[in-house]
């Protein structure tokens, strides 16, 4: 395998699925092509000004800055059924119709659902 | 704090999530609903959950943080959101229902 | 004394449920009895030795539940699948790779917490 | 509590909620008025014929009639939208209109969903 | 066994969840798809998937039986589901998906 | 000879994904190398002691995949936050609380995993 599809389609915080995708995607850089790809309840991860000191867990935004050599896709289609798309999001993603976002998961050697 | 009676729905859960469906379908039936949302349930204000007829709509200070969501003019968002819950759970409502 | 009952069904940190679970305990522990039953999942809550860096430490925060009098028990049959195991009683727990005051009981239990209860929360994924 | 209504939106086998509803609406029979109500995908369950044993699980439909005391209703819509209606089902079960649903919900001291 | 070249998919998630619909929207595009149901993908013969364009259906015995579904016409049920499965996974395949 | 790797998330009982995964690993053993990655919930799966009266020993299971060959590797973070440590290697298996021939290690070892892999599968609910 040379890439790797991650794909996170559950919200941030209430489950440690999206903590657990960023890693994996973090770790999965050294040596592979890796794209992080935001779809469904996932995408809630893309708006802006996170901040979770007061729940007392990891902010997922900051690592996402963090790694900024990871390529991270937000699926529109998703945004717009989440009433996203006129929130600010974190300008350093993506936003893909759906045909990109399917075209990059075909483009990668394997696709990873947490 | 004496109040009518109400019922009082605490909503975990995203508008994707068909439990979502549930509570809010309960919520319009009851005509007198007190919902608090927690956790991914705040993501429910992006979609205007404010509007529903007979609910009063309650957000979690912190969830709302984390998740970079704004408060809104007919959301109220308690000092101590739990402590709200409770004392409505406990002592204020006629059912209780979790989501 | 009116009483609450939790029925958690998710372990630590995969969810935020034993965190909300807790915050919800803590507050009705003021004025109320608390009961929490942990069913499938939850069982895991009260393991010892759990070191989440990033994380709240959930055996540790049950165990403090259960110093301050909320009544926390797990499911007999979800534990014996997962791995735990009742046994003689120490400090409050029967159960040596749980936390302190969490004790292992029949399921019998939740319906006897239900019948006792005026309020029952479950939070679940 | 004098009631509680279990509600079950989970399809069997796939995940042990369904089992574990199942055996918490049984022990609750001992001294409460207890309903399991099928909703979503829990309506699977309704399913006649069912045979785990070459999957080697409990057979859940069997945990149904043995438990022959235990009130289980079905959403219908439920089964509808999962084009199960034309199916055999399990005769002992009562199946339910969206208003008799809500309204044995609200019947019930409280709602638990596993 | 040589064959046209296929993309494999192994569902596992039934009707009503999302992944299912992101792995029949993927499973449809692909023109030549293996689609592999087992767990609660079993319950999409329910809803005829075995009409899908372009997608020949596999789906596992026992989990077929489990449920309380039957197999259909245009449905595959092999003696080895997992053993043909991982033959195409491995060898027959040029994408494989998990959903 | 050609590598399949498994990624895991789910814990033992509460999804069936364990076993599915252990079917697809059993089948695959016969003619190619299998590598299978614990991560989040799923590092529960190795823990010893089980005893699941109506389901079969995931535990057991995922020993015996080792037993044949399977590389077992549970995610270090998520293992360390849910109780399970390493510490020095009997029977091979650096944590004394899981079964035989399962090993705790870094997450980098899901990236050698894939980079070595031929295919991957990934089982969550």
């Amino acid at each position: 395998m040379k890439s790797v599809f991650y794909l996170l389609d559950t919200a941030p915080y209430s489950s440690e699925k999206a903590f657990g995708a960023l890693n994996a995607a973090a770790v999965s850089l050294n040596g592979m092509n890796v794209t992080l790809g935001l779809y469904g309840d996932g995408v809630y991860l893309a708006a802006a000004g996170q901040d979770s000191r007061k729940l007392g867990v990891p902010n997922l935004a900051d690592i996402l800055y963090a790694y900024g050599e990871l390529k991270v896709i937000v699926h529109e289609p998703s945004l717009v059924e989440r009433d996203l798309l006129g929130e600010t999001l974190i300008e350093t993603l993506e936003l893909t119709d759906e045909e990109d976002f399917f075209e990059a998961i075909e483009g990668s050697d394997c696709l990873i659902l947490l | 704090m004496k109040q009518e009676q109400c019922d009082v729905f605490l909503l975990t859960k995203p508008p994707s999530s068909p439990r979502s469906d549930l509570c809010l379908k309960l919520a319009v039936r009851s005509g007198n609903a007190r919902l608090y949302l927690a956790g991914d349930g705040v993501y429910h204000l992006l979609a205007g959950i404010e509007e529903l007829p007979g609910c009063k709509i309650f957000a979690c200070q912190e969830d709302l943080e984390a998740r970079a969501i704004r408060g809104k003019e007919k959301v109220t968002v308690p000092e101590n959101f739990y402590a709200a819950l409770i004392e409505d759970v406990m002592e204020q409502c006629e059912r209780a229902y979790t989501f | 004394m009116k009483t609450l009952t939790i029925v958690l069904t998710d372990g630590p940190y995969i969810s935020e449920y034993a965190e909300i679970a807790c915050k919800l305990a803590e507050t009705a522990l003021k004025q109320y009895q608390v009961n929490i039953f942990l069913y499938l999942d939850a069982v895991h809550i009260p393991k010892g030795g759990q070191n989440p860096s990033f994380f709240t430490n959930a055996g540790e925060l049950f165990s403090g539940l259960a110093e301050k009098g909320a009544v926390i028990r797990a499911c007999a049959r979800c534990a014996a699948a997962r791995g735990y195991f009742p046994e003689e009683e120490i400090g409050g727990s029967n159960c040596r790779d749980y936390f302190p005051g969490i004790k292992i009981t029949s399921l019998y239990e939740l319906s006897e917490m239900l019948t006792k209860s005026d309020r029952v929360i479950s939070l679940s994924r």
